[in-house]
C-alpha cells in the first residue's frame, strides 16, 4: 500500500514537472530557432515570462462569448495536464499511465481539440470557423496515422499500455526493428502537424489565412489564452516524450530510487534538447505548404506507418 | 400403348359405317371451304351445310349403335345447327347490310397448307388413342379435332366479326362430332345443356353485333384494340 | 413477475397505446396523456424485463396457440433478447417523456395549403389517432421481433415493424419528397424482409421446420452455411443501412416525425442487428472467419462511407442519418471481428469483439436517439431543419443546447463520454491480431483499424460543425434568433438520455457485467477479465494489455477544474464584455460565419471522389473587371445510389415495356396465343 | 330438406324473379336477401358435410366433400358481401346516370345468375354438367361487362366471349376425351361414365395416352378462365370495364371456380398418369403468369385493370402450388385461394369508391385518397398491404407456406418467386403511393361509401393471418387430404 502510495505520489511529481518543464522546451526551441536565423533570441524563460504576464491581465470576452468558449480553455488545459500525467517521462513504473493507453491518449487529445474547434466557432467570427474547419480537417487526416504508427508499437509489445510497451522494448534490449523506423518518421511527421508547426501551420504568425491553430484562439486573451498556450506547450512536449521514450527509452528508471529518477530525468532532458534541435533545424529550413498540400504530407505520413505495420507482418513476426 | 390396334380394312366395314367415314370427311372438307371462302353469305351456307352432315352422321351412328337418344341429338343439331343459327346469322347479315362484303384473307393458300398441315399433326396426336380405339369410327378423333383446330384458325385468319363467330361455331361443331363420332354422344343431360349454352350463344353473339357496329361503326375485330398494354 | 411476463406486458402496453390514441383526432389528450403515458410504462416493462432476463441469465420459452395448427407461436426470452430488450425499452421510455409536448406540432392545422377539403374540419389536422396508432404497433413489432423463437413469428412481427414505420415515415405525406421516401423504404423494406425469409428458408430446409431450435439443431454443409449467411447479411444489412443498401436509409429517417426518426435510427436498427447476432452467432453455428473477414471490409466501408456522407450534409435530420450508417458500420466491424475470431479459434477474444458490438449498440441507440430528439427539439421551435439557417441556439435553447453537446462529444467518441468506450474496446480487440496464424488477417485488420481511428476523427468534425453550426455564433435567420426553449417533458426525454451517456461513458464495467450472460449464451464464455480489476478499471483482455479508468479520468477532471478555479478565478476580477475582436475587422454579421457546406470544403476537396459532386458558379458580369453576382451551387449525390439502384429500376421497366409488347389489343393475335399454346403442348405431350 | 338444393335453387328463383322486377331500388334489396339467404344455406350445408362427410346426392348428380364445400361457403360469402357493397354502388351509378334501369334489371337477374353457375359448377358431379355451368357462367357476365356500352366495355366483353368461349370449347374437347377413356374402360353402356366420383375411384385404370391428351385440352380450356398467362388477355380488360361488383366477383370467384375445375381434372390425370406431368405443366404456367403479370403491374394506367393483374400474378401463385403438389403445397394454395378471394373482392369494392369519388379510373387523376376520405384511403392501403403479402395478413402466410414447400421440393425455384413478388410489390406500390397520400385534386369529394364489406373481409383475413381457427383448418386438412392424398405436417 506504501509503495502503492508513494508511486501516486510519484506520478503527481511527475505531472508537475511534466507541465511544468512543457514552457522550458517550448523556449529552448524558440531559442534555437532564432540563433539558426541570426536572431538576437529570447531567454530561456521567455515563455515563463509570458504566460505569467496574461495570466494577470484582465479578462476580456466577446459580447456573445458563450459558456462553452470560457470553459474550454479549462477543459483544454485539463486534457493536457491528464495526458501528461499518464506518459512515462522518467520512470516506467507509472500507476497512472495504468488509467489511459496510448489510444485513450489519442483521445485526450482529440478531446481538447473538439472544444477548441467549438470555441472557435462560438463568437460567430469567419476566422474562427475557418480555423475550425482546417484544424479538424488536419486532425482527422493525423489520428489515423498517429494510431497506425503506435499500432505498430502495440502489436511488437502486444500492449497499448505505454509503461508496459516501455518496459518490453527495455527488455528487448537493442534491436533494429524495420517497421519501428517507419512508425518513428510518421509519428514525427503526425507530431508536427498536430502540435501546429511548419510546414503545416506556423506558430508565430497572426492574420495570415493559412494559420489553422492560432485562428480558432483569436478571440482570446488573458488567462484562457495562457491556458491554451500552456497546453499547447505540454502537447509539444507529450509528443516529444513519446517519440523519444518509445523508440529510445534507454536511460529511463525502471524503479522508483532516487538514483534513478535523477539518472531518468538527466536523459529524458538530453533526449529531448537533441530532439528540440531536429525540429528548429527542420522549421527553419522548410517553408510553410498550402493547406492543400497537407492531405498529401499527412497521406505520406500514413502509408509510413502502414508500411511500418506491413513490415512487422512480414519481416518481424516468426509465423 | 400394352395392346396390340386392331387391324381394320374399309372394306369389311358395313356400309353404313363406310357412310359415316365419308361424312366425316364432308364434314372436314366443309372447315377447309369455309377457311377459304372470303365472302360473308356463302360461308353462312357451309356453315349450315356443315350442321346438316353433322346430324346425318349422327343420325348414321345412331343406325348403326342402335343409341336411340342420338336421333333426338341428331334431330337437335339439324335444327340449331342447320336451320336456326345460320338463319339467326343469315338475318343479322341482312340488316346488317354487309351480305356483300368480301374480305381480304391474307395468303388464302398459304392458310390452306397450314390447314392440312393440322390435319397432319392432328391424326399424328390422336395416333395412341385412336389406336386402342375398337370403334369403328376410330379416326374420328383425329378428324374432328382437325375440325376443332381449323375452327380456331378460321378465327384468327377472319376479320370480320361474323366470320369469327362462325370459326367459333365451326369450333362447337368440331366437338359435337367428337362426341358423336368417338364415343356414342355425351349423356342427355350435358346434350341439353350443351345446346342450351350454343343457343344462347348465338343469340348474344347477335346481340353483340349491334354493340360494336354501334361502337365502332364496322364489325372489324382489328378496329377492337383500345385495351392494350402498348406504349401510349 | 418473470421476465417472460414483463415482455408481454411492455408488447402488450404498445399497442394498447396504440389502441388509445385511436380517439385523439377527437381529443387529442388522448394521444398526449393517455397514450404515451402507456407507452412509457410499456417501454419501463421492457427495460424491467431486459435486466432482470439479464440478471437471471436463464431461457424462458412458452408457445402461444397462434399462427399454423402445427406451427403454434414459439416465443423465448433469452439474455441476447433481453439486452436489445432494454435498448428498445430505454429509447421508447425517453420518446414517452418527449413526445407529448413534441405532438402539439401537429395538433395545428398543417402548413399546406390543399384545396379539395370543403368538408370535415378534421382533415385540415394530420391524424394524430394515426400517428399514435403506428406508433403503437411500431414499438409493439420492435420488441415482438426480440421475442420471436420461430422464423414465422419473427417475420410476422418484423414487416409488422416495417409497414407501421413506413406509416409513420409517410405521415407529413403532404411533402411530395417524404412520399418519396416513404415508398423507397417500404420497397427496401419488402426486398430485405424476402431475403431474410430466404435465408431462414435455408435454415428451416436442413433443420425440418421453421422454429430456430430446429435451426440450431440443423447441420450445414460449409457451402450452404455461406449462401445462409450471405443471405441473412444482405437482408439484415438492408435494414441496418449497411453499405450499399443504405440509400433509403437517409432518405425514410429523417422524413418521419422526429420522435420516430429518434425510434428508427437509434433503435430499429439495433433489431436489424439483432437479427443478424441471433441468426449467425446463435442459429447458424461456428461461424467461418472469412464471413468475418467480409462482415468486417463492408463494415469498415460503411463506416467511413457513413461519416463522410453525413460530413457534407445540411439537412440536421438527414446527417444524423448517415450517421447511423457511420456507427452501424462500427458495430459491424465489432461482430466481423468476432466472427474472425471464433473462425480461427480464439474465442476468448471473440469475446473481446461481441462485447464491443453490444456496447456499441448500446451507446447508440442512448446517444442518437438523443440527438434525433435534440434535432426534433430545434425543429420544433425554428421549423428548421437546414443547418445554414440555424445558429446561436445555445443562448436560446441553453438546456436543449446542453444536452445536445454531451450527444455530440458521445457520438464523437471522446473521453469520458460512452461512445469512446465502446469504440476503445473496439479497437482493443482489432489489436489483438498478434494471436492470428494468416498473415493477411494480421496485416488487414490493423488496417481496418486505423480506417476506424479515420472514422472517429471524422465524426468529430462533423459534429463540431453540427454543434458549432447549429448553437454556437449567431442566429442565421429569424425565426432561430426567436426561438425558445422546449417544454419540461421534452426537456426530460433529453435529460435522461444524456445522463445515460455519461453513466454508460463512466462505469462501463458495470454494464459488462450485464452483458455477461449473453457471451456465456453465444460463446460460452464470459469476459471476466474486462472487470478483473473492479468496477473502477476496464481491462478487456488482461491489465497488462490494456486498461482504461473512465471513473478516474472523471475525478482527475473534476480535479483539474476545483483547482483552475481555486488558483485563478477566485483573485480575478469578473470578466469585461466588448466586441468581438476579430482581428479588427468589425461590422461582424450573422452572414460572415463559416456555413457548415464552408466547414465541410476542406474535407470534401481531400475525399472528393467519394461523392457525386456538382459544383457549379454562375457568375453575372457586368463588366470584365467587375462581378455582379455570383451564384454557388452544390448538389452532393450519393454513388450508390446511381451505380445500384437506378439501373436495376431501369432493368425492371425496361423488362416490364417488353412484356407489355405481348398483349396488344387484337384479339386475333390473343387466339393464336391459346392456338399455339395448345399446339405446343399437344406436341409435348406426344 | 338437403340445403344443397336450397343452396342452388334460392340464386336461380332470384334470378328469375329479378328479371321481373323493374324498380332497382327493391331489386337491390331483393339482390342483397337472396344472397344472404344462400350464404346461410351454404353455411348450413358446410356443417352438414363437416359432420358427415362427403355427400353424395341420391342422383348421384352432385358431390360435396371438404374440397368444394368450402369453396361453396366462400362463393356465397362473397357474393353476398359484393352483394350489400353493390347496392348503393349500382344506386350511385344509375344516379351518375350510367346506366338505365332496363339494364339494372339485367344487371340483378345476371348476377343471381352467375352466382348459380358458380354453385352449380362447384356442386355438381358430373363433368359435363362442370363445362355446361362454366360457360353458362360467361354467358351470364358477358352482358354484364359491357353494361355501359362504352366502346371499350362492348371491346371487352366481345374478347371475353370470344376468347373464354373458345378456351371453354377446348375444355369440351377435353371432358369429351375423358368421357371417351372412361367408356374405354368401364363399358358404354353404362352412362355414369361422367361422373366425377366415378371417375376417380377409377382413374388408375383409365388410359393415359387418353387422358394426356384430355388434360392438355382442360388445361388450356380452364386455364384460359383461371387466367393463366398467356391466354389471360381477357382477364384485365373485362375486369377493368365492367361494373365494379363484377369485378369484384370475377375475381374472387370465377377464377377460384375455374381453378377448382382445373385441380379436379388434375386430380383425375394424376390418378392416370402416374406421372408429374400435371404437376409441372400447372408449375410452368403458374410461375409464367406469376412473374409476367408483376411486370404487368408496372405499366398501368387504369386502377382497376391493376388490380386484375395483380389476381392473375395471384392465380398463377395459387396455381403453381397445386403443381408442386404434397401435402403442404396444397394446403397453402387452398388458403391462398381463400384469402385472395376475400382480399380482392374487397380490394375492388374500395377500388370502386375509389374511382367513384375521383370520377375516373385513371390512376393519375386519382389522388390523395386519404385526404379526401380517410376511410376509403386506409382501405385502400390496407387491402393493398394484405395482397401484397405483408403480415400479419392471411396472404403472407400462404405465400410463407408456398415458400416454404417450394424451398423443400424445387429449392431453386424460390429465387423466381421472390424475385416476382419483389416486382409485383413494386409495380403496386409505385401506383398506389401517390393515389393515397399527397393533396387531393379540386373536385374530387366523398362519396356514400359502404365499407363494412372491406372491413369484414380485411377482419376475416387478418384473423386467418394471425391464427387459422381450429374448424378452418380441419377443413384444409381434409380438402388437402383429398387432393394430395397426406396430411401437411
Amino acid at each position: 500500500m506504501a509503495d502503492n502510495l508513494n508511486g501516486w505520489l510519484f506520478a503527481a511529481l511527475q505531472t508537475l514537472l511534466f507541465i511544468g518543464g512543457a514552457p522550458l522546451l517550448a523556449g529552448w526551441i524558440k531559442r534555437l530557432k532564432c540563433h539558426l536565423q541570426n536572431r538576437a533570441a529570447p531567454s530561456l524563460f521567455q515563455p515563463y515570462r509570458d504566460l505569467a504576464k496574461l495570466f494577470t491581465k484582465d479578462l476580456v470576452l466577446a459580447q456573445n462569448a458563450s459558456w462553452i468558449f470560457r470553459t474550454t480553455p479549462y477543459v483544454v488545459f485539463g486534457a493536457m495536464l491528464l495526458a501528461a500525467s499518464t506518459v512515462p517521462l522518467v520512470a516506467i513504473p507509472l500507476p497512472t499511465s495504468a488509467i489511459a493507453d496510448v489510444i485513450v491518449l489519442v483521445g485526450f487529445f482529440s478531446l481538447a481539440r473538439f472544444f477548441q474547434a467549438l470555441a472557435g466557432m462560438d463568437i460567430g467570427t469567419a476566422f474562427g470557423g475557418m480555423g475550425a474547419s482546417r484544424e479538424m480537417t488536419v486532425a482527422s487526416l493525423a489520428e489515423p496515422a498517429t494510431l497506425m504508427a503506435v499500432f505498430t508499437l502495440t502489436m511488437t509489445a502486444s500492449t497499448t499500455n505505454l509503461s508496459v510497451a516501455m518496459q518490453h522494448i527495455l527488455n528487448a534490449g537493442l534491436v533494429l526493428r524495420p517497421s519501428f523506423l517507419f512508425a518513428l518518421l510518421s509519428l514525427a511527421m503526425v507530431a508536427v502537424a498536430e502540435t501546429g508547426r511548419i510546414p503545416i501551420d506556423n506558430p508565430a504568425t497572426h492574420l495570415e489565412l493559412t494559420m489553422l491553430h492560432e485562428a480558432m484562439v483569436l478571440e482570446y486573451g488573458a488567462r484562457h489564452l495562457a491556458l491554451i498556450d500552456w497546453a499547447g506547450m505540454i502537447k509539444l512536449t507529450i509528443y516529444a516524450v513519446l517519440i523519444s521514450n518509445i523508440f529510445f527509452p534507454w536511460g529511463i528508471s525502471r524503479q522508483l530510487t532516487l538514483s534513478g529518477l535523477v539518472l531518468g530525468t538527466v536523459a529524458v532532458t538530453a533526449k529531448l534538447a537533441l530532439l528540440a534541435v531536429l525540429l528548429a533545424l527542420w522549421e527553419t529550413v522548410l517553408a510553410k505548404m498550402r493547406l492543400f498540400r497537407v492531405p498529401q504530407f499527412l497521406g505520406f505520413a500514413f502509408l509510413l506507418s502502414l508500411l511500418g505495420i506491413l513490415m512487422h507482418v512480414i519481416l518481424e513476426t516468426s509465423v | 400403348m400394352n395392346l396390340q390396334p386392331v387391324t381394320m380394312h374399309l372394306t369389311d366395314l358395313s356400309l353404313f359405317s363406310q357412310g359415316i367415314l365419308v361424312s366425316a370427311a364432308l364434314v372436314l372438307f366443309t372447315s377447309f371451304v369455309m377457311l377459304a371462302q372470303a365472302r360473308i353469305q356463302p360461308l353462312i351456307y357451309t356453315f349450315a351445310w356443315q350442321g346438316v352432315l353433322l346430324s346425318v352422321t349422327t343420325a348414321l351412328v345412331a343406325l348403326v349403335s342402335g343409341h336411340t337418344h342420338l336421333y333426338i341429338s341428331a334431330l337437335l343439331t339439324f335444327v340449331l345447327k342447320a336451320l336456326l343459327i345460320p338463319w339467326m346469322l343469315y338475318r343479322l347479315v341482312q340488316r346488317l347490310h354487309i351480305q356483300q362484303d368480301v374480305e381480304i384473307v391474307s395468303h388464302p393458300s398459304l392458310t390452306l397448307l397450314g390447314g392440312a398441315v393440322l390435319v397432319v399433326f392432328c391424326y399424328y396426336v390422336a395416333l395412341p388413342v385412336a389406336q386402342l380405339s375398337t370403334l369403328v369410327t376410330r379416326n374420328t378423333i383425329a378428324v374432328s379435332m382437325a375440325i376443332v383446330l381449323l375452327g380456331m384458325l378460321l378465327m384468327i385468319t377472319r376479320r370480320t366479326a361474323v366470320a369469327q363467330v362462325i370459326g367459333f361455331m365451326s369450333i362447337e361443331n368440331g366437338l359435337f362430332f367428337a362426341a358423336v363420332a368417338s364415343t356414342y354422344g355425351m349423356p342427355m343431360i350435358v346434350e341439353l345443356g350443351i345446346a342450351f349454352d350454343v343457343l344462347v350463344a348465338a343469340v348474344l353473339f347477335g346481340v353483340f353485333f349491334f354493340q360494336i357496329r354501334t361502337s365502332i361503326d364496322s364489325l372489324d375485330v382489328d378496329r377492337l384494340n383500345r385495351l392494350s398494354e402498348r406504349e401510349e | 413477475m418473470s421476465p417472460l411476463t414483463l415482455a408481454y406486458a411492455a408488447v402488450a402496453g404498445a399497442l394498447l397505446s396504440g389502441v388509445v390514441s385511436l380517439a385523439a383526432d377527437r381529443f387529442p389528450a388522448a394521444l398526449r396523456f393517455g397514450s404515451f403515458s402507456i407507452l412509457g410504462a410499456a417501454g419501463v416493462a421492457a427495460v424491467a424485463a431486459g435486466v432482470e432476463e439479464l440478471l437471471s441469465g436463464t431461457r424462458i420459452t412458452s408457445q402461444l396457440p397462434f399462427g399454423l395448427p402445427w406451427l403454434n407461436w414459439h416465443l423465448r426470452l433469452d439474455p441476447l433478447s433481453g439486452f436489445f430488450m432494454a435498448i428498445v425499452g430505454i429509447a421508447v421510455i425517453a420518446v414517452s417523456l418527449y413526445g407529448p409536448g413534441y405532438v402539439r406540432e401537429f395538433e395545428r392545422p398543417t402548413r399546406t395549403a390543399d384545396p379539395a377539403h370543403s368538408d370535415g374540419e378534421s382533415h385540415t389536422h394530420q391524424s394524430l389517432a394515426a400517428l399514435g396508432l403506428f406508433t403503437g404497433i411500431f414499438v409493439a413489432g420492435m420488441l415482438a421481433v426480440l421475442l420471436a423463437d420461430d422464423a414465422f413469428v419473427f417475420m410476422i412481427s418484423w414487416e409488422l415493424m416495417s409497414v407501421s414505420s413506413y406509416l409513420l415515415v409517410a405521415y407529413q405525406h403532404h411533402n411530395p419528397a417524404n412520399r418519396h421516401a416513404a415508398f423507397l423504404y417500404l420497397l427496401l423494406a419488402e426486398v430485405g424482409a424476402l431475403v431474410i425469409l430466404l435465408a431462414f428458408g435455408v435454415l428451416a430446409g436442413f433443420g425440418g421446420n421453421f422454429t430456430f431450435s430446429a435451426m440450431r439443431a440443423a447441420h450445414l454443409s460449409p457451402i450452404w452455411a455461406s449462401v445462409a449467411f450471405t443471405l441473412a447479411l444482405f437482408g439484415f444489412g438492408m435494414k441496418a443501412g449497411m453499405v450499399p443498401l443504405h440509400v433509403w436509409l437517409p432518405e425514410a429517417h429523417p422524413a418521419a416525425p422526429s420522435h420516430i426518426s429518434a425510434l428508427m435510427s437509434g433503435v430499429m436498427i439495433k433489431v436489424a442487428i439483432y437479427g443478424l447476432i441471433r441468426f449467425v452467432f446463435d442459429l447458424l453455428g461456428q461461424p467461418q472467419w472469412s464471413w468475418g473477414l467480409a462482415t468486417l471490409a463492408i463494415g469498415t466501408a460503411t463506416a467511413l462511407l457513413g461519416v463522410l456522407y453525413a460530413l457534407t450534409q445540411n439537412d440536421l435530420k438527414r446527417l444524423l442519418a448517415y450517421s447511423s450508417v457511420e456507427n452501424i458500420g462500427i458495430i459491424l466491424m465489432g461482430l466481423g471481428l468476432g466472427m474472425i475470431f471464433i473462425g480461427t479459434g480464439h474465442p476468448a477474444l471473440a469475446v473481446v469483439a461481441l462485447l464491443a458490438a453490444l456496447y456499441h449498440s448500446l451507446n447508440h441507440a442512448v446517444f442518437k436517439t438523443l440527438l434525433f430528439l435534440g434535432a426534433g427539439a430545434v425543429l420544433y421551435r425554428t421549423h428548421e431543419r437546414d443547418l445554414d439557417r440555424l445558429g446561436g441556439l445555445i443562448r436560446r435553447m441553453p438546456v436543449t443546447a446542453f444536452f445536445v453537446l454531451i450527444g455530440c462529444l458521445s457520438i464523437a467518441a471522446l473521453p469520458p463520454f460512452n461512445g469512446f468506450v465502446s469504440e476503445w474496446l473496439t479497437l482493443q480487440a482489432a489489436l489483438q491480431v498478434p494471436v492470428l496464424a494468416s498473415g493477411v488477417l494480421r496485416s488487414i485488420i490493423p488496417i481496418a483499424a486505423a480506417l476506424l481511428a479515420l472514422t472517429t476523427a471524422l465524426a468529430a468534425a462533423t459534429f463540431v460543425k453540427v454543434y458549432g453550426v447549429a448553437f454556437l455564433g449567431q442566429a442565421r435567420t429569424r425565426h432561430v434568433a426567436h426561438a425558445r426553449e422546449v417544454s419540461l417533458g421534452m426537456r426530460a426525454g433529453m435529460g435522461l438520455l444524456a445522463l445515460l451517456c455519461i453513466v454508460l461513458g463512466v462505469v462501463p464495467t458495470l454494464v459488462i457485467r450485464l452483458i455477461d450472460p449473453i457471451t456465456q449464451q453465444l460463446l460460452q464464455l464470459s469476459p471476466a477479465a474486462a472487470t478483473a480489476r473492479g468496477w473502477l478499471w476496464l481491462t478487456p483482455v488482461s491489465p497488462h494489455v490494456a486498461s482504461y479508468s473512465a471513473p478516474l479520468v472523471v475525478a482527475a477532471i473534476a480535479i483539474t477544474f476545483v483547482v483552475g478555479y481555486l488558483l485563478l478565478h477566485r483573485r480575478a476580477r469578473s470578466a469585461r464584455r466588448s466586441d468581438p475582436w476579430d482581428c479588427g475587422f468589425g461590422g461582424l454579421n450573422a452572414r460572415m460565419q463559416y456555413t457548415s457546406t464552408a466547414f465541410a470544403q476542406p474535407i470534401r476537396r481531400v475525399f472528393a471522389p467519394v461523392w457525386r459532386i456538382d459544383e457549379r458558379i454562375e457568375k453575372v458580369q457586368a463588366s470584365p473587371t467587375r462581378i455582379t453576382s455570383v451564384r454557388h451551387q452544390l448538389r452532393i449525390g450519393d454513388w450508390s445510389w446511381l451505380a445500384a439502384y437506378l439501373p436495376i429500376g431501369n432493368l425492371v421497366l425496361a423488362a416490364a415495356r417488353r412484356v407489355g409488347r405481348i398483349q396488344t389489343g387484337s384479339i386475333r393475335i390473343y387466339l393464336a396465343y391459346s392456338f399455339f399454346t395448345l399446339l405446343l403442348l399437344l406436341w409435348l405431350i406426344t | 330438406m338437403n340445403p344443397l338444393y336450397l343452396v342452388l335453387g334460392l340464386p336461380l328463383g332470384g334470378g328469375l324473379v329479378l328479371a321481373l322486377v323493374r324498380s332497382h331500388r327493391i331489386a337491390g334489396l331483393i339482390n342483397v336477401a337472396v344472397s344472404t339467404a344462400t350464404c346461410g344455406a351454404s353455411v348450413w350445408l358446410a356443417l352438414n358435410v363437416l359432420g358427415t362427410g362427403p355427400e353424395l346426392s341420391p342422383d348421384k348428380l352432385f358431390y360435396i366433400d371438404a374440397f368444394n364445400v368450402y369453396l361453396v361457403a366462400l362463393t356465397a360469402f362473397v357474393g353476398m358481401t359484393t352483394a350489400i357493397f353493390s347496392r348503393p354502388y349500382m344506386q350511385h351509378e344509375v344516379e351518375r346516370g350510367r346506366v338505365g334501369s332496363q339494364r339494372m334489371r339485367l344487371y340483378h337477374s345476371m348476377y343471381q345468375g352467375f352466382l348459380f353457375a358458380m354453385l352449380l359448377a362447384l356442386t355438381t358431379n358430373n363433368m359435363g354438367v362442370l363445362w355446361v355451368a362454366m360457360e353458362a357462367a360467361t354467358l351470364t357476365t358477358v352482358l354484364l361487362v359491357s353494361l355501359y356500352r362504352t366502346p371499350e366495355s362492348v371491346e371487352a366483353a366481345w374478347k371475353y366471349f370470344i376468347l373464354c368461349g373458345v378456351g371453354i370449347a377446348q375444355a369440351l374437347f377435353g371432358t369429351v376425351l375423358l368421357y371417351f377413356a372412361a367408356e374405354r374402360r368401364l363399358g358404354a353402356k353404362r352412362n355414369d361414365s361422367l361422373l366425377w366420383s366415378v371417375l376417380h375411384t377409377h382413374a388408375a385404370q383409365l388410359d393415359p395416352a387418353v387422358l394426356a391428351i384430355a388434360f392438355v385440352f382442360l388445361l388450356v380450356g380452364y386455364g384460359t378462365k383461371v387466367g393463366l398467362v398467356p391466354l389471360h388477355n381477357w382477364l384485365p380488360d373485362a375486369h377493368s370495364e365492367g361494373p365494379t361488383p363484377m369485378s369484384a366477383v370475377l375475381s374472387g370467384l370465377l377464377l377460384n371456380v375455374a381453378l377448382y375445375a382445373l385441380v379436379r381434372v388434375k386430380m383425375l390425370v394424376d390418378g392416370s398418369l402416374h406421372t408429374a406431368l400435371a404437376g409441372h405443366l400447372m408449375m410452368g404456367f403458374g410461375l409464367l403468369s406469376f412473374l409476367v403479370a408483376g411486370l404487368f403491374l408496372h405499366r398501368q394506367h387504369d386502377i382497376k385493370r391493376m388490380y386484375s393483374y395483380s389476381s392473375i400474378e395471384h392465380m398463377g401463385l395459387t396455381t403453381f402450388a397445386f403443381g408442386i403438389g404434397g401435402a403442404l403445397a396444397t394446403f397453402a394454395a387452398l388458403l391462398h385461394m381463400t384469402v385472395h378471394s376475400l382480399t380482392k373482392s374487397a380490394i375492388f369494392v374500395t377500388v370502386g369508391h375509389a374511382a367513384q369519388l375521383a370520377g375516373t379510373q385513371r390512376i393519375e387523376h386519382i389522388r390523395g385518397l386519404i385526404r379526401t376520405q380517410p376511410a376509403v384511403g386506409w382501405g385502400l392501403l390496407a387491402g393493398s398491404l394484405a395482397i401484397a403479402g405483408f403480415p400479419p395478413f392471411g396472404v403472407f402466410m400462404s405465400e410463407f407456406l408456398v415458400l416454404n414447400a417450394t424451398m423443400k421440393s424445387w429449392p431453386w425455384l424460390t429465387v423466381p418467386l421472390l424475385l416476382g413478388l419483389a416486382i409485383a410489390f413494386a409495380g403496386l406500390f409505385r401506383h398506389l403511393h401517390p393515389m393515397i397520400y399527397g393533396t387531393p385534386p379540386v373536385g374530387q369529394t366523398r362519396v356514400k361509401a359502404n365499407m363494412l364489406p372491406v372491413m369484414v373481409h380485411l377482419a376475416l383475413v387478418l384473423w386467418l393471418g394471425l391464427s387459422i381457427p381450429l374448424f378452418l383448418a380441419h377443413w384444409f386438412e381434409q380438402a388437402t387430404q383429398l387432393i394430395s392424398g397426406s396430411l401437411p405436417v
